[in-house]
């Protein structure tokens, strides 16, 4: 048995994880001393400045939290105002949102699994490098993040930031044609987005097991994107605007991004706790590939992370075809909104987990206060969990370089996203 | 030459007509709440009892349940887009690895359109740009193609908007030359007269009957009443003089205040023909295509020539473009560049109307 | 704007990001096979999202996102520059601060003491600032976000060492190439594409909606003119100005047109 | 029917460097009968096209008789030009031209010639003193007048020094701001123009530069004697066809690139004086 020492390891960039933060551990001994996943980035103070908006200009504003997934954002505003207008926009729209949601979803997770976290597990530095040895992996990838891209942009008009979602439905619906076109493309990727699940299930991922509860929306017919309740892999049962009830959020010193707590305890949202809590309403197809692997669901790897994100993928890309395969262009593409005073209300399932809002309206239909919580601030502490986890699983004694690179790679398995986190701060907290 | 007498109901039978002489149809159709110029493929298509209400910065469609489907004066496109595209690529340059550089010409696609619905400003436009594109030093290739591919079918002005004058630049509300067919829109159909021997040939073709001498009269009162509606004019047909005498009038500077210098005027007038060269290399670096693009000019690029902006401020820029479409064209094209359509006041986001500006400007010395 | 010096046969690029949603160096990632055909002509040397980590080495190119807004971002930024030989500013919150500079209108007590209260690691600066604030840019790329399209050109453009041409012409211009309806002139929406610079390709106009300057001031902008329109239209003074003060609310001429009518209000 | 708006292959077949921004690309056409049917005259201008970036508008300098190849004196000032400043022999560019109408030389034989540039030096009045200087015996008097701002903006200083040792030429320079060693007039151009030895109502004047300094010139031409009908003068506007096409380069009524750009100043005196037109 190796003598105990001190180290530290200190990783002042993470590369290929969205946003920058870094990674500080300390230990003596056998005990870790400080390990702390860094949000240094400068909060934006959104929600400060949605105050005295209109709800009409909600959706395009809060898209700029993050450039990924700029349709969770204005999804969840959406679906939170109409909640509280009482506005039923109709099976047209509903659908063609989650056409929409399978998009980001596509292009988020090609986006991850092809190039942030694959290079990991083949052993490359990034994924230009991987490229040269792995071109078709790599443009499977690509493709199929264009082919996300393309789904958002139909709606959208671009990738970042589109520009076709309003509160009531679409500014715009699409011409026939153009649907079809992508229809056509979406069924010819079904195969590929099959072979992705495969490869995934085929990695040497990292064997561990680790107690962790699992948080994500689950709706009583479909896999969860706009709409459902609350859930946990430990009972949790509950509509979205008792979220705050169960949900807390603190701050912490070393970061910008608000720690979120469920009952006091960490917890994951994300792909991995979408398929734990939500399995049985994946599709057949999609479930059949997974019970193939032998994994036993739920998971407790949080490595498995990767195939549930390919899952997903193969999912969205079927869920899209099946959306878009009798498309028929509406009488209009929206319901006008007219505001009521209250406070709006929504959570939905953004490519790395539940994103919750909460507006408060005032009776001019602008607004008094916002509060968002966003998928990284509720896995941060999770991720922290684990990371202590795996370095003790690894040892403490392995060399710097070895846990440097593990604790990199455990860190973008959960494909956090600092520019989500940091987008706020809740000023309150601080004057304490 | 008058050919006949076409019902209404028999209107697809035009349509028909024409595509099987191998021409696409092109007609007016409600897209986004105006007419628009789009692929016709069935007569119930075209917009059947809708009108159009224009006014400086506004432009409303509204249903009735009139039958006819030309009772609207116009939409912000004319005939331009058509011959002298948004977007044209001129040329490809392929650079091969031993640095040989090879020039690619390229001419849009060769299709045969039918345009059903012209009306006579776009006619007289359509010949204003015949002279810019098609004159010395030689016949611009992508316009003189696009032109010859064209197969015109007017409809004389029943309804002008309130922002049309072609009566007053003497280019409306009837058609007289320039198209293949004109028709005259009546309650029951349309009296069908030719223009050119293609179009007498496929009149023929057509089962006409007899027009009417009340059909006549009837068109005739029309024709008078559509004039008589139009309440805006120009002070003149040739402001030429008045205008270069006046370069200096206060009025510039008013104007300017309330000029978006945002080009939609110029981009909906069916006579301007700015255009800029743009270069869009490949990112290999292997090829790079040529196209010119309409341009404007209320840019700043326009008159731009190194470290100076010859036009400045909107001022500058609007004198341009008013001199030159009122003015300079005398010079240029023997003739006035306005037909009277009225597109630049309603499609000017802030209504500024070029009557109005023309009776502030050519009114008074200049120096007051 | 900076002239490009003659480049190398393949230059060294990397991409730097400040405060921001990381939506512009998107732009690089979601170019598909062009990003394989980039990396092969240039040397990604720092690009963090996608993997290679060097934020100090010496570059030709070095295209940046984000704003500026703590102190120890503007020593990061006077590095980069003082390393780069080209730089580019990519998007709003590197061209004008932001949707977050709207915070550098809050009047002055209220955010900023509460931006004073938070951990002094953070020193959060009142105010987020453009690159240009703080350093000399070579090329400015607008856009919330900038588009791939002027990405890769830029990029072509100084591979050809040539400087990337400036798009700088109002969002009408492109709206009417794309022989699309006039929203304002046909349902009074409240469109800014008067006053703003071209490079979406009319974007919003086309889905039907108006446009609300992600681009920021297209040159000579009659912000006046249009003000008075957008009340024209329906919009409440208050309104209007807040159409000035969103993504691009920092940039000078919407900074003025939107104060004067958020102060009118008070 | 060609099409005028499509480039021709043109080889860089030597580069001289003029001064550190200023350069001369002789070119030929890579098509050889091309190159045997280009024919233009002094005053006249191409499209040079570089390679996936775009078209600029250039004076061709050499002589019209020479068959060899033909002249391009480039100002390396903006992405264009300074991207042609790059190429070298063997190099390749696009070529469209010629275009517009030359300097009336053949009006001119007989004449005294009296020659005005104003600014950082200007091609195409280069072109007419080149083509003099080699037919002097057609011409009567020759006067060079040349005025820039600062001393330093002077270039080919060695050239107005060997034109001043030709036979019936006068070289005149002026620097409105001059320096210690500055050998020439010191003040506004114009104050030279009374010195100029010619016969004013037998002279063909000819003129280029910026607008506000051709408008002056004509102003004390004028009042030597040389009639506004034997005045000429290159005009510069924006252009991106060359063939009256895309608008740009309007002045008034006039496309500069078809109908000029050199004019009568008859054509255009109206014109010069009003801002921004
Ligand atoms: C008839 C004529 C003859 C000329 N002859 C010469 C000559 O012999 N030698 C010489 O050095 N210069 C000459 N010029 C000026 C030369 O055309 C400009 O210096 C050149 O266009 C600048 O382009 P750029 O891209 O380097 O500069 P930038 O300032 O980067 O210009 C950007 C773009 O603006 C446009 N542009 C800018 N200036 C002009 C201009 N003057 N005319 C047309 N388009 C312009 C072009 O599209 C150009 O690419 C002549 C100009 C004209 C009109
Ligand atoms: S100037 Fe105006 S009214 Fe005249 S033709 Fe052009 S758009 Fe029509
Ligand atoms: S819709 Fe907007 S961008 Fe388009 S022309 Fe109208 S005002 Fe301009
Ligand atoms: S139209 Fe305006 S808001 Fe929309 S994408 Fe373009 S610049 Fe941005």
């Amino acid at each position: 048995m190796s003598k105990p020492r001190n180290i530290t390891i200190n990783v002042p960039v993470l590369a290929r994880v969205e946003g920058e933060g870094a990674l500080e551990i300390h230990s003596r001994g056998r005990e870790i001393t400080a390990l702390s996943l860094r949000i240094f980035e400068a909060p934006r103070l959104f929600e400060k400045f949605l105050e005295g908006r209109d709800f009409g200009e909600i959706p395009d504003l809060v898209a700029r939290i993050c450039g990924i997934c700029p349709v969770a954002y204005q999804m969840t505003a959406v679906h939170a105002f109409e909640r509280l207008f009482g506005l039923d926009p109709g099976g047209w729209v509903r659908d063609m949102r989650r056409a929409l949601y399978c998009g980001e979803w596509m292009q988020s997770h090609a986006l991850h699994i092809h190039l942030l976290a694959a290079p990991d597990l083949l052993g490359y530095d990034n994924a230009i490098a991987m490229a040269q040895d792995h071109p078709e992996i790599v443009r499977r990838g690509l493709v199929l993040q264009a082919l996300g891209n393309d789904l958002i942009r139909l709606f959208g008009g671009r990738s970042v930031h589109p520009v076709g979602v309003r509160v009531g439905g679409f500014h715009h619906a699409p011409d026939r044609s153009d649907v079809a076109e992508l229809h056509v493309r979406l069924t010819a990727a079904v195969p590929e987005a099959e072979a992705l699940l495969r490869w995934t299930l085929a990695l040497k991922l990292p064997e561990t097991e680790q107690r962790f509860v699992s948080v994500g929306l689950r709706h009583p017919a479909e896999y969860p994107m706009n709409e459902g309740r609350l859930a946990s892999s430990t009972g949790l049962d509950a509509g979205v605007a008792e979220f705050e009830r169960h949900f807390s959020e603190h701050q912490v010193d070393h970061s910008t991004a608000l720690y979120c707590l469920f009952r006091g305890k960490p917890y994951l949202v994300g792909p991995l706790a979408r398929v734990n809590l939500n399995l049985e309403r994946l599709p057949a197809a999609v479930r059949a590939v997974l019970d193939e692997s032998g994994i036993a669901w739920p998971s407790r790897n949080p490595f498995h992370s990767i195939i549930a994100r390919a899952a997903e993928t193969y999912y969205s890309v079927l869920e899209a075809a099946r959306i878009l395969k009798d498309y028929r262009v509406p009488g209009a593409p929206y319901v006008p909104a007219v505001a009521v005073a209250g406070a709006a209300i929504a959570a939905t399932e953004a490519p790395r987990g539940t994103l919750w809002h909460r507006y408060d309206v005032g009776e001019d239909g602008c607004m008094r206060r916002a509060r968002i919580v966003p998928p990284t601030s509720q896995n941060q502490a999770r991720i922290e969990a684990d990371l202590r986890q795996s370095i003790e699983a690894l040892g403490v004694d392995s060399s710097d370089e070895l846990l440097r690179r593990h604790c990199e790679m455990v860190i973008r398995s959960y494909d956090p996203c600092i520019s989500c986190a940091t987008h706020f701060l809740d000023l309150r907290r601080h004057r304490a | 030459m008058e050919n006949g007498f076409l019902c209404r109901d028999r209107f697809q039978d035009l349509l028909e007509a024409l595509r099987s002489l191998g021409y696409q149809c092109i007609g007016p159709q409600v897209r986004d709440g105006a007419i628009l110029f789009v692929a016709l493929v069935a007569a119930e298509e075209l917009p059947r009892g809708v009108r159009d209400i224009q006014a400086p910065g506004s432009y409303r469609l509204e249903r009735t349940a009139g039958p006819r489907f030309f009772g609207w004066a116009n939409g912000p496109q004319a005939l331009k887009p058509l011959v002298f595209a948004p977007r044209e690529v001129l040329w490809r340059a392929e650079r091969a690895e031993d640095a040989t550089i090879r020039f690619i010409p390229e001419l849009p696609p060769p299709l045969r359109l039918a345009v059903i619905g012209v009306r006579a400003c776009d006619l007289a436009a359509l010949d204003l740009q015949d002279r810019h594109f098609l004159g010395p030093p030689a016949e611009d290739a992508s316009y003189a193609a696009r032109r010859a591919s064209l197969f015109l079918v007017a409809v004389h002005c029943s309804d002008p908007s309130d922002s049309c004058f072609c009566a007053s630049t003497g280019d409306g509300p009837r058609a007289s030359t320039g198209f293949d067919l004109a028709l005259t829109e009546l309650d029951d159909g349309f009296i069908v007269e030719s223009g050119s021997g293609r179009g007498a040939q496929l009149a023929a073709s057509l089962a006409l009957d007899a027009v009417t001498g009340d059909m006549r009269s009837e068109a005739a009162a029309q024709a008078e009443a559509a004039r008589a509606r139009q309440r805006r004019r120009l002070p003149s047909r040739d402001l030429r003089a008045a205008l270069f005498a006046r370069l200096e009038h206060p009025r510039w500077a008013l104007v300017a205040e309330r000029c978006l210098a945002c080009g939609n005027c110029s981009s909906v007038c069916p006579t301007c023909f700015c255009h800029a060269g743009v270069e869009t290399p490949e990112l290999d670096g292997a090829a790079s295509v040529h196209a010119r693009v309409w341009d404007s000019c209320f840019t700043q690029s326009h008159s731009y020539i190194h470290g100076i902006t010859v036009r400045s401020d909107t001022r500058a820029r609007y004198r341009q473009w008013f001199t030159h479409k009122l003015g300079s064209w005398h010079e240029q094209y023997g003739r006035s560049g306005c037909v009277g359509c009225g597109r630049c006041i309603s499609w000017c986001p802030v209504g500024i109307d070029i009557t109005e500006e023309a009776a502030a400007i050519c009114t008074g010395t200049g120096h007051d | 704007m900076g002239e490009p010096a003659v480049m190398a046969k393949k230059p060294r690029v990397a991409v730097h990001k400040f405060s921001s949603c990381d939506g512009c160096q998107l732009a690089f990632l979601n170019l598909g096979e062009d990003l394989l055909r980039l990396s092969s002509m240039v040397e990604l040397v720092h690009f963090a999202e996608a993997g290679p980590v060097d934020p100090d080495a010496e570059v030709d190119i070095a295209f940046v996102e984000g704003s500026i807004s703590t102190a120890a971002a503007i020593e990061r930024i006077r590095s980069v520059r003082s390393r780069s030989r080209f730089l580019v500013a990519m998007g709003a919150c590197a061209t004008a601060g932001g949707l977050q500079a709207l915070r550098n209108l809050a009047d002055g007590a209220a955010w900023v003491a509460d931006i004073y209260a938070v951990p002094a690691e953070l020193d959060l600066l009142a105010s987020s600032t453009a690159l240009a604030q703080h350093v000399r840019v070579d090329l400015e790329l607008w856009g919330c976000p900038v588009s791939g399209r002027r990405v890769v050109a830029a990029v072509r453009a100084l591979l050809f060492g040539v400087s990337p041409v400036e798009e700088q012409d109002k969002v009408c211009l492109d709206c009417k190439r794309s022989q699309t309806v006039c929203v304002m002139v046909t349902r009074g929406l409240p469109c800014m594409g008067p006053v703003t610079r071209t490079g979406c390709g009319a974007l919003c106009p086309r889905f039907g909606r108006d446009c609300y300057s992600c681009y920021g001031p297209a040159e000579n902008s009659n912000v006046e003119a249009l003000g008075r329109r957008l009340e024209g239209v329906g919009l409440s003074r208050t309104a209007a100005g807040r159409r000035f003060l969103s993504i691009n609310s920092a940039a000078p001429p919407f900074t003025e047109a939107g104060r004067r009518r958020a102060q009118d209000h008070e | 029917m060609t099409d005028l708006m499509v480039p021709h292959e043109a080889e860089v077949v030597e580069r001289i460097s003029e001064s550190a921004t200023i350069f001369t690309l002789r070119l030929r056409f890579r098509d050889g009968s091309r190159h045997a049917r280009y024919r233009f005259v002094p005053g006249q201008f191409n499209m040079l096209y570089l390679y996936g970036v775009g078209e600029v508008p250039i004076s061709v300098v050499s002589d019209p008789q020479d068959d060899a190849l033909f002249d391009h004196t480039i100002r390396a000032i903006g992405r264009v030009t300074r991207g042609l400043s790059r190429l070298q022999p063997g190099d390749r560019l696009g070529i469209r031209g010629p275009f517009g109408c030359g300097w009336p030389l053949e009006q001119a034989q007989g004449h005294d010639v009296m020659i005005v540039t104003g600014g950082l030096g200007c091609a195409p009045a280069v072109s007419v003193i080149n083509y003099v200087m080699r037919r002097r015996q057609l011409f009567g008097e020759l006067v060079i007048v040349q005025g820039v701002k600062h001393a330093e903006d002077l270039i080919w200083a060695q050239r107005y020094h060997r034109w001043s040792r030709m036979e019936h030429t006068q070289v005149m320079v002026a620097a409105d701001v001059g320096t210690a060693l500055w050998p020439w007039h010191v003040g506004p151009v114009t104050e030279l123009f009374a010195q100029a030895r010619i016969n004013a109502s037998d002279t063909v004047a000819m003129m280029c530069g910026p607008e506000g300094m051709m408008r002056v010139a004509a102003d004390h031409m004028r009042a030597l004697g040389i009639v506004e009908g034997s005045m000429w003068l290159s005009m510069e506007r924006s252009m991106h066809c060359g063939v009256g096409r895309c608008g740009h380069c309007q002045i008034g009524g006039k496309f500069v690139c078809k109908d000029g750009p050199v004019f009568n100043y008859t054509q255009v005196k109206d014109l010069l004086p009003v801002r921004g037109l």
